[in-house]
Protein backbone atom coordinates (compact mmCIF):
# COMPACT_ATOMS: atom_id res chain seq x y z
CA UNK A 1 0.00 0.00 0.00
CA UNK A 2 1.63 3.46 -1.06
CA UNK A 3 -0.20 6.79 0.36
CA UNK A 4 0.94 10.58 -0.57
CA UNK A 5 -1.19 12.60 1.64
CA UNK A 6 -1.41 16.12 3.27
CA UNK A 7 -3.39 14.71 6.05
CA UNK A 8 -2.43 13.10 9.47
CA UNK A 9 -0.77 9.97 8.48
CA UNK A 10 -2.74 7.28 10.19
CA UNK A 11 -0.40 4.67 11.35
CA UNK A 12 -2.36 2.71 13.60
CA UNK A 13 -4.28 1.83 10.75
CA UNK A 14 -1.27 1.43 8.30
CA UNK A 15 0.45 -0.83 10.45
CA UNK A 16 -2.87 -2.80 11.24
CA UNK A 17 -3.13 -3.19 7.46
CA UNK A 18 0.30 -5.32 7.18
CA UNK A 19 -0.72 -7.84 10.11
CA UNK A 20 -1.01 -11.01 8.89
CA UNK A 21 -1.11 -14.91 9.95
CA UNK A 22 1.94 -15.53 7.78
CA UNK A 23 4.05 -12.98 9.76
CA UNK A 24 5.86 -13.21 13.30
CA UNK A 25 6.85 -9.63 13.65
CA UNK A 26 5.88 -6.51 12.62
CA UNK A 27 7.98 -3.24 12.09
CA UNK A 28 6.66 0.57 12.16
CA UNK A 29 8.84 3.28 11.59
CA UNK A 30 7.92 6.54 11.51
CA UNK A 31 9.61 10.09 10.66
CA UNK A 32 8.48 12.59 13.40
CA UNK A 33 9.44 16.27 12.95
CA UNK A 34 12.16 17.32 15.60
CA UNK A 35 12.61 20.39 17.11
CA UNK A 36 16.51 20.92 17.67
CA UNK A 37 18.79 19.82 14.24
CA UNK A 38 22.60 20.83 15.62
CA UNK A 39 21.38 23.16 18.32
CA UNK A 40 19.05 25.01 15.81
CA UNK A 41 15.33 25.27 16.87
CA UNK A 42 13.09 24.53 14.07
CA UNK A 43 9.81 25.76 14.07
CA UNK A 44 8.04 24.07 11.42
CA UNK A 45 8.76 22.06 8.05
CA UNK A 46 7.29 22.02 4.97
CA UNK A 47 7.51 19.27 2.29
CA UNK A 48 6.93 19.62 -1.33
CA UNK A 49 6.33 16.45 -3.40
CA UNK A 50 6.80 15.70 -7.10
CA UNK A 51 2.91 13.60 -6.96
CA UNK A 52 3.00 11.37 -9.96
CA UNK A 53 6.85 10.50 -9.65
CA UNK A 54 7.04 10.03 -6.16
CA UNK A 55 3.99 7.42 -6.19
CA UNK A 56 5.30 5.46 -8.85
CA UNK A 57 8.73 6.16 -7.27
CA UNK A 58 7.13 4.72 -3.72
CA UNK A 59 5.84 1.79 -5.57
CA UNK A 60 8.73 1.00 -7.07
CA UNK A 61 10.65 0.46 -3.69
CA UNK A 62 7.65 -1.69 -2.05
CA UNK A 63 8.16 -4.17 -5.58
CA UNK A 64 11.59 -3.94 -4.91
CA UNK A 65 11.80 -4.63 -1.07
CA UNK A 66 9.45 -7.88 -2.17
CA UNK A 67 12.86 -9.23 -4.19
CA UNK A 68 15.64 -8.34 -1.39
CA UNK A 69 13.86 -9.62 1.45
CA UNK A 70 11.16 -11.94 2.92
CA UNK A 71 8.85 -9.86 3.94
CA UNK A 72 4.68 -10.44 4.14
CA UNK A 73 3.46 -7.31 3.48
CA UNK A 74 4.66 -3.60 2.88
CA UNK A 75 2.45 0.16 3.27
CA UNK A 76 4.25 3.32 2.65
CA UNK A 77 2.84 6.28 3.70
CA UNK A 78 4.70 9.85 3.50
CA UNK A 79 3.03 13.77 3.99
CA UNK A 80 3.40 16.62 1.84
CA UNK A 81 2.27 20.17 3.10
CA UNK A 82 2.80 21.89 6.56
CA UNK A 83 3.62 19.64 9.54
CA UNK A 84 4.58 20.96 12.69
CA UNK A 85 6.47 19.94 15.43
CA UNK A 86 5.94 16.28 16.51
CA UNK A 87 4.23 15.53 13.26
CA UNK A 88 4.60 12.11 11.53
CA UNK A 89 6.20 13.08 8.07
CA UNK A 90 6.47 9.11 6.78
CA UNK A 91 5.45 6.06 8.23
CA UNK A 92 6.75 2.84 6.65
CA UNK A 93 5.24 -0.99 7.98
CA UNK A 94 6.49 -3.92 6.99
CA UNK A 95 5.18 -7.55 8.25
CA UNK A 96 7.40 -10.40 7.74
CA UNK A 97 7.97 -14.45 9.20
CA UNK A 98 10.64 -13.50 10.95
CA UNK A 99 11.67 -10.58 12.43
CA UNK A 100 15.48 -10.37 10.87
CA UNK A 101 13.85 -9.79 7.81
CA UNK A 102 11.01 -7.16 9.21
CA UNK A 103 13.86 -4.78 10.57
CA UNK A 104 16.20 -5.22 7.91
CA UNK A 105 12.89 -4.24 4.75
CA UNK A 106 12.05 -1.39 7.26
CA UNK A 107 15.50 0.34 7.13
CA UNK A 108 16.06 -0.04 3.37
CA UNK A 109 12.59 0.83 2.77
CA UNK A 110 13.80 4.63 4.78
CA UNK A 111 17.26 5.33 3.73
CA UNK A 112 16.05 4.15 -0.16
CA UNK A 113 13.01 6.25 0.27
CA UNK A 114 15.15 9.13 1.73
CA UNK A 115 17.55 8.63 -1.13
CA UNK A 116 15.28 8.28 -4.29
CA UNK A 117 11.78 9.33 -3.71
CA UNK A 118 11.09 13.45 -4.60
CA UNK A 119 9.86 14.79 -1.85
CA UNK A 120 11.35 18.03 -0.45
CA UNK A 121 11.73 19.68 3.30
CA UNK A 122 11.99 23.06 3.63
CA UNK A 123 13.05 24.01 7.20
CA UNK A 124 11.22 26.87 8.70
CA UNK A 125 13.73 27.62 11.34
CA UNK A 126 12.40 29.54 14.98
CA UNK A 127 14.66 32.26 14.13
CA UNK A 128 12.77 33.29 11.23
CA UNK A 129 15.17 32.09 8.47
CA UNK A 130 14.03 29.36 5.92
CA UNK A 131 16.15 26.79 4.10
CA UNK A 132 15.45 24.05 1.52
CA UNK A 133 17.55 21.06 2.34
CA UNK A 134 19.20 19.47 -0.12
CA UNK A 135 21.92 17.07 0.49
CA UNK A 136 25.61 18.12 -0.95
CA UNK A 137 23.95 21.49 -1.86
CA UNK A 138 25.30 24.43 -0.26
CA UNK A 139 22.58 26.30 0.41
CA UNK A 140 22.38 29.31 -0.66
CA UNK A 141 20.43 32.59 -0.29
CA UNK A 142 17.37 32.47 -2.92
CA UNK A 143 17.79 35.17 -5.37
CA UNK A 144 13.99 35.42 -7.16
CA UNK A 145 14.51 34.37 -10.91
CA UNK A 146 13.01 36.55 -13.53
CA UNK A 147 10.97 33.70 -14.80
CA UNK A 148 12.46 32.83 -17.95
CA UNK B 1 19.24 21.23 -48.64
CA UNK B 2 18.51 24.46 -46.37
CA UNK B 3 17.73 23.58 -42.85
CA UNK B 4 14.53 24.27 -41.84
CA UNK B 5 15.08 25.44 -37.88
CA UNK B 6 11.44 25.79 -37.19
CA UNK B 7 10.76 21.62 -37.59
CA UNK B 8 13.86 21.08 -36.37
CA UNK B 9 12.64 23.08 -33.08
CA UNK B 10 11.22 21.45 -29.97
CA UNK B 11 9.52 23.06 -26.53
CA UNK B 12 9.76 20.81 -23.88
CA UNK B 13 7.66 21.95 -20.61
CA UNK B 14 9.62 21.42 -17.36
CA UNK B 15 8.08 21.20 -13.79
CA UNK B 16 10.27 22.47 -11.16
CA UNK B 17 10.96 21.73 -7.27
CA UNK B 18 12.04 23.20 -3.95
CA UNK B 19 14.98 25.17 -3.92
CA UNK B 20 14.92 25.41 -8.19
CA UNK B 21 11.57 25.87 -8.28
CA UNK B 22 11.84 29.40 -6.09
CA UNK B 23 14.99 30.42 -8.19
CA UNK B 24 12.87 30.66 -11.05
CA UNK B 25 9.44 31.59 -9.80
CA UNK B 26 7.62 29.35 -11.40
CA UNK B 27 6.50 25.48 -10.78
CA UNK B 28 7.20 24.70 -14.80
CA UNK B 29 9.18 26.40 -17.28
CA UNK B 30 9.14 25.39 -21.31
CA UNK B 31 12.69 25.23 -22.70
CA UNK B 32 12.91 26.03 -26.04
CA UNK B 33 15.84 23.13 -27.50
CA UNK B 34 16.03 20.70 -31.06
CA UNK B 35 14.99 17.66 -31.75
CA UNK B 36 16.78 14.76 -30.96
CA UNK B 37 17.81 16.90 -27.65
CA UNK B 38 19.52 15.20 -24.22
CA UNK B 39 18.79 15.69 -20.92
CA UNK B 40 22.51 17.59 -21.18
CA UNK B 41 20.62 20.37 -23.75
CA UNK B 42 18.37 20.63 -21.68
CA UNK B 43 20.82 21.90 -18.57
CA UNK B 44 22.38 23.86 -20.72
CA UNK B 45 18.73 25.37 -21.81
CA UNK B 46 17.73 25.91 -18.25
CA UNK B 47 20.69 27.89 -17.94
CA UNK B 48 20.87 30.19 -20.27
CA UNK B 49 17.56 30.89 -20.18
CA UNK B 50 17.79 31.49 -16.20
CA UNK B 51 20.96 32.08 -15.02
CA UNK B 52 20.05 32.33 -11.64
CA UNK B 53 19.74 28.15 -11.80
CA UNK B 54 23.80 28.10 -12.49
CA UNK B 55 24.65 27.56 -8.63
CA UNK B 56 22.40 24.63 -8.51
CA UNK B 57 23.01 23.38 -12.25
CA UNK B 58 25.52 20.69 -11.66
CA UNK B 59 23.09 19.79 -8.41
CA UNK B 60 20.10 19.35 -10.51
CA UNK B 61 18.70 16.10 -10.86
CA UNK B 62 16.39 15.84 -13.90
CA UNK B 63 13.14 12.48 -14.89
CA UNK B 64 11.60 11.69 -17.39
CA UNK B 65 8.47 10.47 -17.30
CA UNK B 66 8.46 9.51 -13.77
CA UNK B 67 12.61 8.05 -13.79
CA UNK B 68 16.05 9.54 -13.21
CA UNK B 69 17.31 10.43 -16.23
CA UNK B 70 21.28 11.22 -17.18
CA UNK B 71 22.29 13.60 -19.11
CA UNK B 72 22.73 11.05 -22.34
CA UNK B 73 18.67 10.40 -22.02
CA UNK B 74 17.48 11.77 -25.41
CA UNK B 75 13.83 13.78 -25.24
CA UNK B 76 10.67 13.10 -27.29
CA UNK B 77 8.05 15.91 -27.57
CA UNK B 78 5.68 13.43 -25.65
CA UNK B 79 8.30 13.12 -22.40
CA UNK B 80 6.88 14.68 -18.95
CA UNK B 81 9.99 16.10 -17.72
CA UNK B 82 11.12 17.53 -14.11
CA UNK B 83 14.33 19.02 -12.89
CA UNK B 84 14.83 19.74 -9.40
CA UNK B 85 17.72 19.59 -6.51
CA UNK B 86 18.93 16.66 -4.49
CA UNK B 87 15.60 15.25 -2.39
CA UNK B 88 15.15 15.29 1.40
CA UNK B 89 12.49 13.19 2.02
CA UNK B 90 11.48 11.02 4.76
CA UNK C 1 7.51 2.49 30.19
CA UNK C 2 7.50 -1.45 31.35
CA UNK C 3 4.32 -3.53 30.86
CA UNK C 4 2.99 -7.20 31.39
CA UNK C 5 -0.46 -7.87 30.96
CA UNK C 6 -2.90 -10.51 30.37
CA UNK C 7 -4.80 -8.16 27.86
CA UNK C 8 -4.69 -7.36 24.51
CA UNK C 9 -1.60 -5.04 23.98
CA UNK C 10 -2.21 -1.74 22.56
CA UNK C 11 0.55 -1.05 20.76
CA UNK C 12 -0.78 1.93 19.72
CA UNK C 13 -0.92 4.25 22.83
CA UNK C 14 2.67 2.65 23.15
CA UNK C 15 3.62 4.16 20.12
CA UNK C 16 2.25 7.23 20.95
CA UNK C 17 3.84 7.33 24.62
CA UNK C 18 7.48 7.50 22.61
CA UNK C 19 6.69 10.21 20.68
CA UNK C 20 8.73 13.08 21.74
CA UNK C 21 9.69 16.72 20.09
CA UNK C 22 13.68 16.07 20.74
CA UNK C 23 12.80 12.89 18.38
CA UNK C 24 12.94 12.59 14.53
CA UNK C 25 12.18 8.66 14.51
CA UNK C 26 10.17 6.11 15.99
CA UNK C 27 10.57 2.26 15.26
CA UNK C 28 7.81 0.34 16.67
CA UNK C 29 8.61 -3.67 16.90
CA UNK C 30 5.74 -5.90 17.17
CA UNK C 31 5.89 -10.01 17.92
CA UNK C 32 2.45 -11.54 16.57
CA UNK C 33 1.56 -15.21 16.57
CA UNK C 34 2.81 -16.71 13.37
CA UNK C 35 0.44 -19.98 12.12
CA UNK C 36 3.02 -21.83 10.91
CA UNK C 37 6.54 -22.66 11.94
CA UNK C 38 8.80 -25.08 9.61
CA UNK C 39 5.91 -25.79 8.25
CA UNK C 40 3.72 -26.76 11.41
CA UNK C 41 0.90 -25.34 11.82
CA UNK C 42 -0.28 -23.49 15.41
CA UNK C 43 -3.27 -23.20 16.63
CA UNK C 44 -2.56 -20.78 19.52
CA UNK C 45 -0.13 -20.45 21.91
CA UNK C 46 0.30 -19.79 25.87
CA UNK C 47 2.80 -18.13 27.24
CA UNK C 48 3.69 -18.21 30.54
CA UNK C 49 6.01 -15.09 32.67
CA UNK C 50 7.88 -15.23 36.16
CA UNK C 51 6.14 -11.91 36.89
CA UNK C 52 8.72 -10.26 39.26
CA UNK C 53 11.54 -11.04 37.37
CA UNK C 54 10.41 -10.12 34.39
CA UNK C 55 9.26 -6.70 35.06
CA UNK C 56 12.64 -6.51 37.23
CA UNK C 57 14.39 -7.93 33.49
CA UNK C 58 12.71 -5.39 31.43
CA UNK C 59 13.34 -2.72 33.09
CA UNK C 60 17.03 -3.62 33.20
CA UNK C 61 16.96 -3.83 29.57
CA UNK C 62 15.12 -0.23 29.19
CA UNK C 63 17.96 1.22 31.56
CA UNK C 64 20.71 -0.66 29.41
CA UNK C 65 19.32 0.18 25.91
CA UNK C 66 19.91 3.91 27.09
CA UNK C 67 23.43 3.63 27.98
CA UNK C 68 24.24 1.41 24.20
CA UNK C 69 22.53 3.87 22.22
CA UNK C 70 21.05 7.69 21.83
CA UNK C 71 17.19 7.06 22.43
CA UNK C 72 14.61 9.40 23.57
CA UNK C 73 11.70 7.38 24.91
CA UNK C 74 11.50 3.79 25.34
CA UNK C 75 8.58 1.25 25.99
CA UNK C 76 7.83 -2.49 26.25
CA UNK C 77 4.90 -4.66 26.73
CA UNK C 78 5.07 -8.21 26.77
CA UNK C 79 1.49 -10.35 27.16
CA UNK C 80 0.98 -13.53 28.85
CA UNK C 81 -1.59 -15.96 28.70
CA UNK C 82 -3.29 -17.39 25.78
CA UNK C 83 -2.77 -16.27 22.74
CA UNK C 84 -4.75 -16.57 18.92
CA UNK C 85 -3.21 -16.33 15.51
CA UNK C 86 -2.05 -12.94 14.96
CA UNK C 87 -2.23 -11.32 18.37
CA UNK C 88 0.64 -9.31 19.56
CA UNK C 89 2.70 -11.10 22.05
CA UNK C 90 5.44 -8.42 22.45
CA UNK C 91 5.50 -4.96 21.68
CA UNK C 92 8.69 -2.52 21.93
CA UNK C 93 8.54 1.78 20.84
CA UNK C 94 11.38 3.33 20.82
CA UNK C 95 11.84 7.04 20.17
CA UNK C 96 15.16 8.66 18.79
CA UNK C 97 16.82 11.96 17.75
CA UNK C 98 17.92 9.64 14.42
CA UNK C 99 16.58 6.38 12.84
CA UNK C 100 19.74 4.62 13.02
CA UNK C 101 20.28 4.73 16.88
CA UNK C 102 16.21 3.83 16.93
CA UNK C 103 16.23 0.42 14.72
CA UNK C 104 19.57 -0.74 16.35
CA UNK C 105 18.25 0.12 19.89
CA UNK C 106 14.67 -1.49 18.59
CA UNK C 107 16.26 -4.46 17.59
CA UNK C 108 18.86 -4.65 20.56
CA UNK C 109 15.58 -4.61 22.69
CA UNK C 110 14.21 -7.53 21.21
CA UNK C 111 16.88 -9.94 20.60
CA UNK C 112 17.71 -9.26 24.34
CA UNK C 113 14.35 -9.52 25.38
CA UNK C 114 13.99 -13.37 23.49
CA UNK C 115 17.73 -14.08 25.29
CA UNK C 116 17.00 -12.67 29.20
CA UNK C 117 13.16 -12.05 30.48
CA UNK C 118 11.63 -14.96 31.84
CA UNK C 119 8.70 -15.54 29.60
CA UNK C 120 8.17 -19.04 27.91
CA UNK C 121 5.78 -20.24 25.36
CA UNK C 122 4.57 -23.21 24.31
CA UNK C 123 3.29 -24.28 21.40
CA UNK C 124 -0.60 -25.73 20.87
CA UNK C 125 -0.12 -27.06 17.62
CA UNK C 126 -3.09 -27.81 15.03
CA UNK C 127 -2.66 -31.42 15.59
CA UNK C 128 -3.30 -31.31 18.99
CA UNK C 129 0.16 -31.65 20.25
CA UNK C 130 1.74 -28.67 22.59
CA UNK C 131 5.13 -27.96 23.08
CA UNK C 132 6.90 -25.90 25.50
CA UNK C 133 9.66 -24.13 23.46
CA UNK C 134 12.83 -24.12 25.64
CA UNK C 135 15.68 -23.14 23.15
CA UNK C 136 18.37 -25.42 23.32
CA UNK C 137 16.95 -28.53 24.86
CA UNK C 138 15.60 -31.55 22.73
CA UNK C 139 11.59 -31.64 23.38
CA UNK C 140 10.93 -34.58 25.43
CA UNK C 141 7.43 -35.75 25.99
CA UNK C 142 6.03 -34.81 29.51
CA UNK C 143 5.97 -37.31 32.00
CA UNK C 144 4.29 -36.00 34.90
CA UNK C 145 6.35 -35.67 38.07
CA UNK C 146 5.42 -37.39 41.54
CA UNK C 147 5.42 -33.73 43.22
CA UNK C 148 8.09 -34.66 45.24
CA UNK D 1 31.46 -31.27 69.02
CA UNK D 2 28.68 -33.03 67.79
CA UNK D 3 26.88 -31.74 64.46
CA UNK D 4 23.87 -30.57 65.02
CA UNK D 5 21.62 -31.03 62.01
CA UNK D 6 18.64 -29.51 62.38
CA UNK D 7 20.34 -26.07 62.98
CA UNK D 8 22.34 -26.98 60.01
CA UNK D 9 19.66 -27.51 57.91
CA UNK D 10 17.82 -25.41 55.58
CA UNK D 11 14.23 -25.34 53.44
CA UNK D 12 14.48 -23.38 50.40
CA UNK D 13 11.04 -22.78 48.27
CA UNK D 14 11.76 -22.77 44.41
CA UNK D 15 9.24 -21.18 42.15
CA UNK D 16 9.17 -23.72 39.19
CA UNK D 17 8.65 -22.66 35.35
CA UNK D 18 7.69 -23.93 32.22
CA UNK D 19 8.67 -27.17 31.50
CA UNK D 20 10.00 -27.89 34.87
CA UNK D 21 6.74 -26.56 36.51
CA UNK D 22 4.64 -29.67 34.05
CA UNK D 23 7.75 -32.05 34.99
CA UNK D 24 7.18 -31.91 38.84
CA UNK D 25 3.30 -30.51 38.70
CA UNK D 26 4.02 -28.26 41.14
CA UNK D 27 4.05 -24.18 40.51
CA UNK D 28 6.83 -24.46 43.39
CA UNK D 29 8.55 -27.28 45.40
CA UNK D 30 10.62 -26.82 48.55
CA UNK D 31 14.16 -27.96 48.27
CA UNK D 32 15.71 -29.63 51.56
CA UNK D 33 19.59 -28.97 51.55
CA UNK D 34 22.20 -27.27 54.25
CA UNK D 35 23.08 -23.53 55.36
CA UNK D 36 25.54 -22.48 53.19
CA UNK D 37 24.37 -24.27 50.20
CA UNK D 38 24.81 -23.11 46.45
CA UNK D 39 22.90 -22.93 43.46
CA UNK D 40 24.60 -26.06 42.52
CA UNK D 41 23.50 -27.73 45.35
CA UNK D 42 20.21 -26.89 45.04
CA UNK D 43 20.09 -28.48 41.08
CA UNK D 44 21.48 -31.67 42.95
CA UNK D 45 18.38 -31.54 45.76
CA UNK D 46 15.86 -30.68 42.72
CA UNK D 47 17.08 -34.20 41.18
CA UNK D 48 16.99 -36.24 44.17
CA UNK D 49 13.56 -34.67 45.14
CA UNK D 50 12.24 -35.03 41.74
CA UNK D 51 13.90 -37.54 39.67
CA UNK D 52 12.15 -36.56 36.26
CA UNK D 53 13.75 -33.70 36.18
CA UNK D 54 17.45 -35.21 35.68
CA UNK D 55 16.64 -35.14 31.83
CA UNK D 56 16.25 -31.20 31.95
CA UNK D 57 18.56 -30.20 34.71
CA UNK D 58 21.63 -29.69 32.53
CA UNK D 59 19.78 -26.89 30.46
CA UNK D 60 17.81 -25.21 33.91
CA UNK D 61 18.06 -21.94 34.96
CA UNK D 62 18.13 -20.76 38.31
CA UNK D 63 17.46 -17.51 39.55
CA UNK D 64 18.50 -15.48 43.34
CA UNK D 65 16.27 -12.23 43.97
CA UNK D 66 15.10 -11.83 40.24
CA UNK D 67 18.61 -12.52 38.89
CA UNK D 68 20.29 -15.20 37.17
CA UNK D 69 22.49 -17.27 39.32
CA UNK D 70 25.85 -19.31 38.81
CA UNK D 71 25.88 -22.78 40.53
CA UNK D 72 28.57 -21.26 42.80
CA UNK D 73 26.08 -18.84 44.27
CA UNK D 74 25.74 -19.49 47.70
CA UNK D 75 21.49 -19.39 49.10
CA UNK D 76 20.16 -17.39 52.22
CA UNK D 77 17.04 -19.06 53.78
CA UNK D 78 15.57 -14.88 52.87
CA UNK D 79 16.48 -15.88 49.10
CA UNK D 80 14.17 -16.18 46.70
CA UNK D 81 14.46 -18.54 44.41
CA UNK D 82 13.03 -19.90 41.07
CA UNK D 83 14.15 -22.81 38.36
CA UNK D 84 12.94 -22.67 34.58
CA UNK D 85 14.21 -23.77 31.76
CA UNK D 86 15.84 -21.57 28.77
CA UNK D 87 13.33 -18.70 28.02
CA UNK D 88 11.57 -18.31 24.92
CA UNK D 89 9.22 -14.70 25.05
CA UNK D 90 8.89 -12.25 22.41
Amino acid sequence: MIELTDQTIDFHALTESVCDHAAGAVVLFLGTVREFTHGVQTSWLEYQAYPEMARASMAELESEVRQKFVVTNVAISHRFGSLKLGDVSVAIAVSAPHRSQAFDAGRWLIDTLKERVPIWKKEHFADGREEWQHPGVQPTPIEKGNGA
Amino acid sequence: MSSLPQCNSLQIPVQLFAAVREVVGLDSIVLETHVGATVGDLRKAMMAAVPATRTLSGALLWAVNNSYAGDSQVIAAVDSVACFPPVSGG
